[in-house]
């Protein structure tokens, strides 16, 4: 990709090469990212449409496949209303700080072994700096809103998100351990081969703790209190309308994806394939399915965003002590004890570190 | 290494040209009448009495606080899962009696009440 | 690289009017804001200075925890009546006199004295930047600062005590759901048959 | 590995504790005095016992430069143990406030004040401060029912953060000049007297004065005095004095030794400041607890010259006079203490009418206590302020002296004043019978007594301090 870049922008003076390459990496990540946040809606709506026993969104294109870019359309020729009482400037803000944070994520994230447009060292730190940069967003847009129930959402969910990130960030700290990096790069070098070596085994508990703060931060169903319909309409962002909303929506979506592959690339070995080192497939004409790739990225996601979906369709909203009650009484203890465990496991040698 | 950085510079960047752009857009498009009764805030139909921004109860600073202490936790958490392989045991028996310490701690919280939500 | 100096300038800009607005907001929500920033832009300098992990942390700790808490109680606060009573002014020139007098010490220190800061070897050149930043700083943290950081442990667990010694006000007459008493009930307790004489006429 | 851990039993008996004494208050729903009590005042009996024998230890530095065990360390320890078990004793149950996280945050601050005792390293030594600045702010918020007791905390959290921020901007100055914060190292690599370090050591006195409540840093000290509750009150009036002159040794003896001309004449500054203003101001006050707090600002002034004399003679007298100090401000709360009950707090001079006739033995050990405070013989505080004049008047400096007598003349008047409350003023409004146990009134009775033996026979005391501080080698 790099190679392709730079030969393709060589008649730019050298020294913008730097700049160069990188942004137009960022804008193929961002276009990926805008179109996937576009289809998800999209797949949302027709999973769970599938799980009710509905047809979902059919009309627009083929099979309702050009939905989404209906929604976007309808909603960038909306009006954005900015209510008389609220605070002008941190009003437009406010989505402004939701949707920088779930993009500039995605800056550290390898999506195969050579593409990644920021490889830093401390790339699990970045994240989860980030990832606790974005309770602004919702803070902001319910106070600079002046309305009570943006208010209320707000001050649900910024307590809701923090719960979460401290299960999040300790389940990372097991990730570090057993990864022995803050690199994703090295973290998915650290579990390579078969499904039987990614770090969900032996970290079992920590993925399923993250997978689930993950959707708790993400203010996903079935902790969506923020913006639960019944009791408090639509939360933090009750009072936006039209294209300030869909800063939002598109924030929430790729915060999504977001997790969904942190998921994949943590615990369940990002790019590498199910079968590598598979004895069976060894030297079949089946041998291409051992070769790490990105498509198999996209199929762990893909699970991931399904399970996203499918959560939402089977569970009702949790009730706001019963959200507090799992993040800070059940995922904590069980993401310290495990880092106890593991330290343990390390101090036995048994595991996938190793010991220098 | 600080080369490694730039391009998240430049992702910041185009992140927030990208809202910008899409905050405009919506302005641009978006044309609209602006009634007295659609800037109100949402209300269930009646002016609101006063202002949005009431207090709260004590709880949320509550759990910002414990949640800054249990953030420095993690930030003290992370160099060492890192550098697990060059601390040796003793190391490892340090973040032992450092999580031990605030285990305790997380104990206390507990039993208090501070953590149930009424 | 001149590059990097241009960024150094961009940021300690930003630094600059971002703490000079943390001052001189008049709506506290706005200075918190600010204070926002000029953690984000100082964490920004930190990395020029090639400390990775303390810049990626005051992000972590500051903006992602601490300033939380300061807008939970900044939002809280009646905004009007604050402006009102803003006594800014008051304190005003004896801070302005402090901060002359810092900045006049620092301006002495680099400007007349730089020459004996070249004794205090850079620490760039020291680090070994095969091994990363934060493996450098838990290698050290661990071992060589290892009393220190056990202090800091207890000085988290005395945080915690004091915090909800302060705050935590047990309201009388609540009910909790106790959800080990829910999973437990037995329905022989709960439930009842009982035979009703049907009515004769 | 057993060599390492030797040193800091203390500190591990504290730690332990600590813990012990959170899980109890955890798990126990309405957690009994008692059982708070009986864990603390055991925590630091053992914490004592396993630091006497430590006080002959060689002197050693270990964990990379960061903890020393010296005498000074040992001895400032054992004082500060003593200190707090004897608050601890003394304090009384009370509804009001939650007395067991009293209790808990107490053992807290002690362990911040053995951190300071025996820091070798600018780092520990900033640690321990803000452990004992934490728990303090705690301490003085814990009333939470009362106005006066949050506005003292919030008064005294705020000035605390500002001195402890300018105090760390000293250290960061020490950090950028020195590229070490190791306080032996530092006091080989400081050499010359520059600018710089002129500043950074001013700042870092900032904070020392802070600590000490010395004026212009003193405003936070009669505030909390009359705001906090007595135990309260009586605990951040004696323990915290000891590590702050803890402090005040490590840095300015220990690191800043060569450069004494600077901070000598700051430091001189600072103790005539606060002799003189202290006192004055002492003088209008009718509430007790905050005479209490000026005459304290007063008894700092004189500590901060017999240091400023910069001789060895000088920082004994200083110590001892703390020393005393320490011991006469505890008796006069601890009467207050006891005298309070759960309905009403004595705190008003006007309070103390007649007290002679209702609770005669409690009048004669504050007594005592006034009159030690003024220097009269035989009493502890005269030696204490005899041994500081003395080492004056041996640095040449006779007219400071003689100011400090004229001080302690006018400081005489308002601890008469009360003097005369108490046994010449007649009122119809009775004290009520205090609700004090036995065990307190045992303990006012020992530590009052305990002023008199001293005056009567103060070597031990006095050797006590000389060989803290000449165990030094610093020191010329």
């Amino acid at each position: 990709m790099d190679e392709f870049l730079t030969i393709l922008f060589d008649f730019l003076p050298p020294e913008s090469i730097r700049f160069v390459v990188p942004f137009m990496k960022i804008i193929i990540l961002l276009v990926a990212l805008i179109l996937g946040a576009a289809f998800l809606v999209f797949f949302e709506r027709k999973v769970i449409a599938f799980m009710h026993q509905r047809i979902g969104p059919n009309r627009v294109g083929p099979k309702g496949w050009f939905q989404s870019f209906a929604d976007v359309i309808k909603l960038f020729i909306k009006e954005v209303i900015v209510p008389s009482n609220a605070d002008r400037f941190l009003f437009l803000t406010a989505p402004l700080l939701s949707l920088i944070p779930a993009l500039a994520a995605w800056a550290v994230i390898p999506l195969n072994e050579t593409f990644i447009i920021a490889d830093i060292d401390a790339g699990i730190l970045y994240l989860l700096a980030l990832t606790s940069f974005s309770v602004y967003g919702v803070i902001l847009a319910g106070w600079a809103s002046n309305s009570k129930y943006a208010f209320l959402g707000a001050m649900r969910s910024a307590a809701q998100m923090v719960a979460y990130e401290i299960a999040m960030g300790f389940a990372l700290v097991g990730v570090l351990m057993a990864g022995g990096s803050l690199n994703l790069g090295d973290i998915v070098a650290a579990q390579s081969g078969g499904i039987l070596h990614w770090f969900w085994i032996p970290l079992f508990p920590l993925f399923f703790v993250y997978f689930i703060s993950g959707i708790a931060e993400t203010n996903r169903h079935p902790f969506d209190v923020a913006e639960g319909e019944s009791e408090i309409v639509a939360g933090f962002h009750v009072e936006y309308s039209g294209a300030a909303f869909a800063i939002f929506f598109l924030a929430e979506y790729v915060n999504m994806l977001l997790i969904a592959t942190l998921t994949s690339i943590m615990f369940l070995g990002g790019w590498e394939s199910f079968f590598a080192g598979s004895n069976y497939l060894m030297n079949t004409s089946l041998e291409f399915l051992m070769e790490p790739s990105i498509l198999w990225l996209a199929v762990k996601v893909s699970f991931f965003l399904f399970t996203f979906f499918w959560l939402r369709a089977s569970f009702p909203r949790y009730r706001y002590d019963q959200i507090m009650k799992l993040g800070w009484k059940v995922l904590i203890p069980i993401t310290i004890i495990w880092i106890g465990v593991e330290g343990v496991m390390f101090l036995a040698n048994v595991g996938p570190w190793k010991v220098a | 290494m600080l080369e490694n950085y730039l391009p998240i510079l430049i992702f910041l960047s185009v992140a927030l040209a990208l809202g910008l752009l899409m905050l405009s857009l919506g302005f641009l498009f978006g044309r609209g009448s602006k009634t007295e009764a659609k800037l109100s805030p949402y209300e269930c139909g009646f002016d609101p009495f006063e202002d949005a921004r009431i207090p709260f109860d004590v709880r949320y600073y509550l759990v910002a606080i414990l949640f800054i202490i249990f953030d420095l936790e993690i930030a003290f958490l992370f160099p060492w899962a890192v550098s697990l392989n060059k601390i040796g045991i003793a190391g490892i028996m340090a973040m032992g009696i450092f999580l031990l310490v605030l285990v305790i701690g997380f104990i206390y919280e507990w039993k208090k009440g501070a953590l149930e939500w009424d | 690289m001149a590059f990097i100096e241009i960024i150094f300038y961009v940021f300690s800009s930003i630094l600059v009017l971002t703490s000079l607005g943390v001052i001189l907001f008049k709506n506290p929500v706005y200075s918190a804001i600010s204070l926002i920033l000029s953690f984000i832009t100082s964490a920004a300098l930190w990395l020029l200075l090639q400390a990775e992990f303390l810049a990626i942390v005051l992000i972590l700790v500051y903006v992602g925890a601490v300033m939380v808490l300061f807008l939970f109680v900044v939002m809280m606060l009646n905004i009007s009546d604050v402006i009102r009573t803003s006594r800014f002014n008051k304190i005003a020139p004896f801070a302005l006199f402090i901060g002359l007098i810092i900045v006049g010490e620092l301006i002495t220190l680099i400007w007349i004295r730089s020459d004996q800061f070249s004794m205090t070897s850079s620490p760039i050149s020291v680090l070994d930047t095969s091994v990363g930043n934060t493996t450098l700083l838990g290698t050290a943290l661990f071992t060589d600062y290892l009393y220190s950081f056990e202090i800091a442990g207890f000085i988290l667990l005395l945080a915690i005590v004091v915090s909800i010694s302060l705050t935590l006000r047990r309201r009388e007459g609540l009910k909790r759901q106790i959800v080990s008493e829910q999973v437990n009930i037995d329905p022989t307790k709960r439930m009842k048959l009982v035979d009703l004489k049907s009515e004769k006429n | 590995m057993i060599n390492i851990i030797k040193p800091i039993i203390p500190e591990l008996t504290l730690a332990a504790g600590i813990c012990l004494m959170v899980l109890v208050n955890s798990f126990i729903r309405t957690p009994h005095r008692s059982t708070s009590q009986i864990l603390a005042v055991l925590t630091l009996v053992i914490a004592t016992a396993t630091a006497v024998p430590l006080f002959n230890h060689d002197v050693e530095i270990l964990f990379n430069g960061q903890f020393i065990i010296d005498p000074l360390a040992i001895g400032l320890k054992i004082s500060a143990y003593v200190a707090v078990l004897l608050v601890v004793l003394s304090t009384t149950i009370n509804e009001k406030i939650n007395q067991s996280e009293i209790l808990l945050i107490e053992l807290f601050a002690t362990l911040g004040i053995s951190i300071i005792c025996s820091a070798a390293n600018l780092l520990t030594i900033y640690l321990g401060l803000e452990t004992l600045a934490l728990s303090l702010y705690g301490l003085v918020a814990a009333n939470k029912n009362s106005i006066e007791s949050t506005e003292a905390a919030m008064k005294f959290f705020i000035l605390g953060v500002i001195a402890s921020a300018i105090f760390l901007y000293g250290i960061s100055l020490i950090y950028g000049i020195y590229g070490t914060l190791n306080i032996n190292l530092l006091n080989v690599m400081i050499v010359n007297n520059t600018l710089e370090l002129k500043i950074a050591v001013g700042f870092i006195l900032c904070g020392i004065a802070f600590k000490f409540g010395a004026i212009p840093f003193h405003s936070w000290v009669p505030d909390t005095y009359q705001g906090a509750s007595t135990p309260v009150a009586l605990f951040i009036s004696t323990a915290p004095k000891i590590a702050a002159f803890a402090l005040l040794y490590r840095l300015l003896i220990d690191a800043f030794i060569s450069i004494s001309e600077t901070w000598v004449v700051m430091i001189y500054a600072l103790g005539m400041i606060s002799l003189i203003i202290g006192n004055l101001i002492a003088i209008s006050q009718n509430n007790f607890k905050r005479l209490l707090g000026y005459s304290a600002i007063g008894h700092i002034g004189f500590i901060f010259l017999g240091i400023a004399t910069g001789t060895k003679d000088g920082l004994e007298s200083s110590l001892f006079y703390l020393l005393i100090y320490v011991l006469m401000t505890m008796v006069a709360f601890m009467v207050i203490e006891v005298l309070s009950s759960k309905h009403r707090e004595v705190k008003l001079l006007k309070d103390f009418k007649d007290l002679n006739s209702s609770h005669p033995w409690l009048s004669l050990i504050m007594l005592f206590s006034m009159c030690s405070m003024i220097g009269i013989p035989p009493f502890a505080g005269f030696y204490a302020k005899w041994s500081v004049l003395s080492s004056l008047v041996e640095a040449n400096m006779v007219y400071t002296a003689i100011i400090a007598i004229l001080m302690t003349v006018v400081a005489a008047f308002y601890y008469l004043r009360v003097i005369w409350f108490i046994y010449f003023e007649k009122t119809n409004q009775e004290i009520g019978q205090p609700e004090s146990t036995i065990l307190q009134k045992a303990v006012v009775s020992f530590t009052g007594i305990a002023i008199l033996l001293i005056g009567l026979y103060p070597k031990p005391i006095l050797d006590f301090c000389r060989q803290i501080i000449s165990s030094n080698l610093l020191l010329d």
